[in-house]
């Protein structure tokens, strides 16, 4: 890719990661991470050149969801503003995109999602093929057992495995004060649990998330200016796979794999990886296509299965990168994305401290 | 939130649909002349519009599977089931529906399977009530 | 339809689809609908611009910020604008036609939806002068407000409500 | 420095109310392929897809660029789908052009769509959750009230709708792919039907139509086809909140930003006499002299004599949707990028019987949700 201008992630925000936000709305979930991120930023939004957000109005059962949202970030005067009915990660790749033009320093990218009010189980079933696959309402978790087991029933993998990352995931999320499941679980009581869509147990699933999540981009001199230590970006790609999980190897994410090599994960020493992997297959899957080796620090905060705010956690991903960037604990990282069933969709960005 | 949309198929999954309603699977050729079930429109890895219907075997092999507890609403079968991708005989990819096996202990990777036909003939998915244990 | 009869008719499946939800209105939606309940209508102060919010989603959309401070406003305002609906639409239950329009409650920074009734509908205007009548069994929901009806006031000087349209 | 970015093919499908000959999917394809060919590329020349859509309810499929992947030859490829409300469809194409402006990619496809027979608009758009008033009549219910609130300021006569909705639906007639085809439109018509939403009457209102427009957009190293092709300009969105203290409905302040960022970077001083033709998102008819004056193609408050006077006819000095406009079809996603799409073949040369002559400067515009969200931009003729 051709992009030249350096980009990093100045500031960072997130809401706590809830079960069920029975008080607030939306936009009042997302006004004090704005604000949190702004003030950390130390800027208004009238400093912000280009504002972007990723939400899906079914989260929330109502056309047009996100419009109301933008309440939340105060829009006057008017702003250059765009909406990706997409994960917040993919509203970010289009705010480094739009910071390329060269016209503009900064960028604001939000994402929230309320997984409780509907049945996310249901609600993400619409995402497949409205003809052959709706009408039987397979839901996400049976879409990723298939994978599971297609995974398990491949080679070397057992179940253990999978109760290793949960177990390692809740006890990397007691030192993340926003995760929502956390603890130190023994991996021998996780594979005594019973099934629950088997293969998967309950703990190799995401937990259901109410929460908001936004960053600060900014380019050059101007990141210096906001942070001593910015977190940049230095590659990021995404890519689609087909829709059908009849047609693809369950086994291996091939568009995880062209996007690591676009975004160049390969390039240097990677501290650590946050990945979107909402069930717990998915990271064994997701490490062997970036090519991740075990001296790799993965999901330091606990990932998708200690809280999953739909819409957000991808971008809360690239967030819990750029956090430990910009605090010195990691210099280079790899932050990964996905949507749709069984990981169709992926996205890979390479963060890097100055060294 | 309840709504009923109205779908168009478009012809390449209407006659999938008229098939079923015959109690005939077909799939269709892909770019790689691999045969694709249920038949798509356009070729997943090229994108080429795909024309060439070929028939294909209602029987096949389970190429993974899930087992079911907990039905859901809406969901083919209302007793624990196993959601499947099935590899019909003379196809290259799996199909995914729902086996009647009674038991998780029936399930395995490998294990042949057979379309449970039912009456409707409506052009629909609901001509296919399930894949059943093909010796069972 | 438009759709003539040379042209293809192709398969068409019904897909129903059921969603339930489980709506979080907010704690300040909350607080506005529940002096809807008790038949005041609550306007809630922007801290940066001061200006009057009534069904505040819970920020000022000018700020950005967080309204709060109570205010009860008159159930009583200006019609700014209308339009007259002359078509049954499936789920409208009022009887056509009928004027809805916006309602700049005395005091308040932003207008509420709302009908007009007890008036004769070529007599709606913009700038009459409307109060609230309640229904008889209030609920946190806006149809507690039954309609507006005029106040016999005399009309609003356009001038008091032309930067509100 | 950016690079110029071209728009080297466009595809509409026919629009109608309902085109049960098609799945969501064969309405894609059908726009997209008539992109690919104009551009005379095949899917294996498409970097990345960008595809855009007004809310997921209206075809109850979520997120669907992820079933819609195969079918517009994504696999392997960067796909993402844009959703701002009715400006949409100009907004996923300026997305699609950013991917090309910085160089990321030489050629993106992108597409937007609506099947709106799927559903019913109507009940999609008025769907309420319970504390909240189900009072608005569908979209001409919200927008009338403030076409009223134009007629007060303005001073307009009441005729200037009529002639709108008569305008728009007789340049349809030269549009093959137009949704409504009403051979016998007159003011007479138009002025006897319903008033729906007083003071906007039936035939002065948007269809509901099933429709995609796609475009190949390419780098300057990429243009391909055997036709010239239109380039960016200038291009740019805007917000604001939909509703706000003091917030001018009539003439939004958004609107006004977004024209004036899109004219300084084509370095358009006087866009009435320096813009061609344009093809501006009327759904309702009154919204062309509205936005008349929001573009600064009239002064405040003149915006309705350039419809009285004929200047936005196709013979007139500053022609307004020579292909019938959202008016004459309006499959909602894709309404905004017809626009754009419109815009190019004007520059073109390939608008056929609706084409206006000359045309080296074309303006197209999309605006969506309560008239918050503006997407526009400026396409030429010569390289910028």
């Amino acid at each position: 890719m051709s992009a030249t201008r350096d980009i990093a992630v100045v500031a960072t925000a997130q809401s706590p990661a809830i079960r069920k936000d029975e008080r607030r709305n939306e936009v009042e979930i997302l006004m004090p991470v704005v604000h949190d991120l702004r003030e950390k930023a130390g800027l208004t939004q009238e400093d912000i050149g280009f504002t972007v957000s990723g939400s899906c109005d079914y989260l929330q059962g109502q056309a047009f969801a996100f419009v109301t949202a933008l309440d939340a970030i105060g829009p006057w005067p008017p702003i250059d503003e765009s909406h990706v009915e997409m994960d917040g990660a993919w509203a970010l790749y289009e705010a480094w995109t739009r910071l390329q033009y060269g016209d503009i320093d900064t960028a604001l990218v939000y994402s929230f999602g309320k997984s409780s009010p509907g049945d996310i189980r249901r609600i993400l079933t619409l995402q497949l093929d409205p003809y052959y696959l709706v009408p039987l309402w397979p839901d996400t978790i049976a879409m990723a057992a298939l994978q599971a087991r297609a995974l398990l029933d491949s080679d070397g993998v057992t179940e253990r495995d999978l109760a290793e990352v949960v177990a390692r995931s809740r006890k990397n999320a007691k030192d993340n004060p926003n995760a929502q499941l956390k603890g130190d679980v023994d991996v021998e009581a996780l594979l005594k649990e019973p099934e629950y869509l088997s293969p998967l147990r309950k703990h190799d699933c995401p937990p259901i998330t109410d929460g908001a999540a936004a960053v600060i981009l900014a380019a050059g001199d101007r990141a210096r200016e906001v942070t001593d230590r910015p977190a940049w970006i230095r590659g990021i790609d995404h890519r689609i796979e087909p829709h059908s999980l009849g047609v693809r190897d369950l086994t291996d994410s091939p568009s995880t794999r062209k996007a690591a090599e676009e975004a160049g994960v390969g390039n240097g020493k990677v501290d650590i990886a946050e990945l979107h992997a909402p069930f717990s297959h998915q990271e064994i899957i997701l490490k062997r296509a970036l090519g991740l080796g075990d001296d790799v620090n993965v999901n330091p905060s606990g990932g998708a299965l200690a809280s999953n705010a739909v819409m957000a956690a991808g971008l809360l991903r690239i967030i819990e990168c750029a956090d430990r960037i910009m605090s010195g604990q990691a210099n280079r990282a790899v932050a990964h994305a996905t949507s749709g069933p069984a990981l169709q969709q992926n996205l890979v960005a390479v963060l890097e401290g100055d060294n | 939130m309840e709504y009923t949309y109205t779908r168009s198929v478009g012809p390449v999954i209407e006659r999938f649909f008229a098939g079923l309603g015959e109690h005939r699977m077909q799939g269709i050729k892909g770019s790689d002349g691999k045969v694709i079930v249920p038949p798509v429109e356009y070729d997943p890895f090229t994108g080429e519009t795909l024309t060439e219907f070929v028939d294909v075997g209602d029987a096949g092999t389970v190429t993974t599977w899930a087992w079911v507890t907990d039905p859901r609403p809406g969901q083919p079968l209302d007793k624990p089931f196993a959601w499947a991708l099935v590899k019909l005989d003379g196809a290259d990819t799996g199909m995914l529906h729902a086996v009647d096996a009674g038991d998780q202990s029936k399930m395995s990777t490998g294990m042949r399977v057979r379309v449970r036909w039912t009456d409707d003939n409506v052009p629909d998915m609901g001509s296919i009530a399930c894949f059943e244990p093909e010796a069972g | 339809m438009s759709v003539t009869e040379e042209e293809p008719q192709g398969t068409i499946v019904e897909r129903p689809i059921r969603l339930d939800y489980d709506y979080t209105a907010g704690t300040a939606q909350s607080r506005f609908l529940k002096g809807i309940a008790q038949g005041k209508i609550l306007g809630e102060k922007c801290p940066v611009c001061g200006k009057v919010y009534v069904g505040s989603r819970g920020s000022c959309p000018t700020d950005g910020v967080a309204t709060g401070g109570e205010i009860e406003v008159p159930s009583k305002g200006t019609l700014t604008t209308f339009c007259v609906v002359n078509v049954q639409f499936a789920g409208q239950s009022v009887e056509v036609p009928y004027a809805s329009g916006y309602i700049l409650c005395d005091g308040a920074d932003i207008p509420l939806m709302g009908l007009v009734q007890e008036v004769p509908i070529e007599e709606v205007r913009m700038g009459l002068r409307v109060e609230a009548v309640w229904a008889d069994e209030l609920g946190p929901t806006l149809n507690s407000i039954k309609y507006w009806k005029p106040t016999g006031e005399p009309d609003a000087d356009y001038e008091t409500y032309r930067h509100h349209l | 420095m950016p690079e110029r970015v071209a728009i080297t093919g466009v595809g509409q499908t026919k629009y109608d109310t309902a085109r049960p000959d098609h799945s969501i999917a064969g309405l894609c394809r059908e726009a997209a392929i008539r992109a690919l060919e104009d551009a005379g590329v095949t899917w294996n020349d498409i970097d990345a897809v960008v595809i855009g859509k007004a809310p997921d309810m209206f075809e109850g499929v979520v997120m669907p660029e992820l079933y819609l992947a195969d079918a517009l030859g994504a696999t392997g490829k960067p796909m993402m789908r844009v959703h701002t409300a009715g400006s949409v469809g100009g907004s996923t194409a300026l997305v699609a052009a950013g991917l090309v402006k910085t160089g990321i990619h030489k050629r993106v496809l992108t597409v937007a769509f609506e099947k709106q027979s799927e559903s019913n608009a109507m009940w999609a758009l008025s769907m309420r959750i319970p504390f909240q008033p189900a009072l608005v009549a569908g979209a001409g219910g919200y927008f009338a009230p403030h076409i009223r609130s134009y007629i007060r300021r303005s001073n307009a006569p009441d005729h200037i709708g009529i002639l709108v909705a008569v305008k728009d639906r007789k340049n349809a007639l030269k549009n093959p792919y137009a949704h409504l085809h009403l051979e016998d439109i007159s003011y007479e018509k138009v002025a006897e039907s319903m008033m729906i939403w007083d003071p906007l009457r039936y035939l002065e209102s948007c269809p509901s139509s099933d429709g995609a427009c796609a475009m190949v957009l390419s780098s300057e190293d990429a243009v391909t086809g055997d036709r010239a092709p239109a380039w960016f300009a200038g291009s740019a969105m805007r917000s604001e909140a939909t509703q706000f203290a003091g917030r001018d409905q009539v003439n939004p302040q958004a609107g006004k930003d977004c024209a004036k960022e899109v004219y300084r970077q084509a370095g358009i001083t006087d866009p009435r006499r320096e813009i061609d033709v344009a093809e501006i998102y009327v759904p309702f008819s009154w919204y062309e002299p509205m936005w008349m004056e929001n573009l600064a193609f009239a002064p405040e408050g003149e915006g309705w004599k350039m419809t009285d006077e004929g200047a936005t006819a196709m013979d007139g000095d500053m022609p307004i949707n020579p292909s019938g406009g959202v008016l004459s079809s309006n499959p909602i996603g894709a309404s905004g990028m017809i626009r754009y799409a419109e815009a190019a073949m004007q520059i073109r040369e390939q608008a056929g019987e609706h084409q206006i002559d000359g045309v080296r400067t074309a303006m197209g515009h999309a605006y969506g949700g309560g008239a918050q969200f503006y997407s526009m931009c400026i396409l030429t003729k010569e390289k910028p």
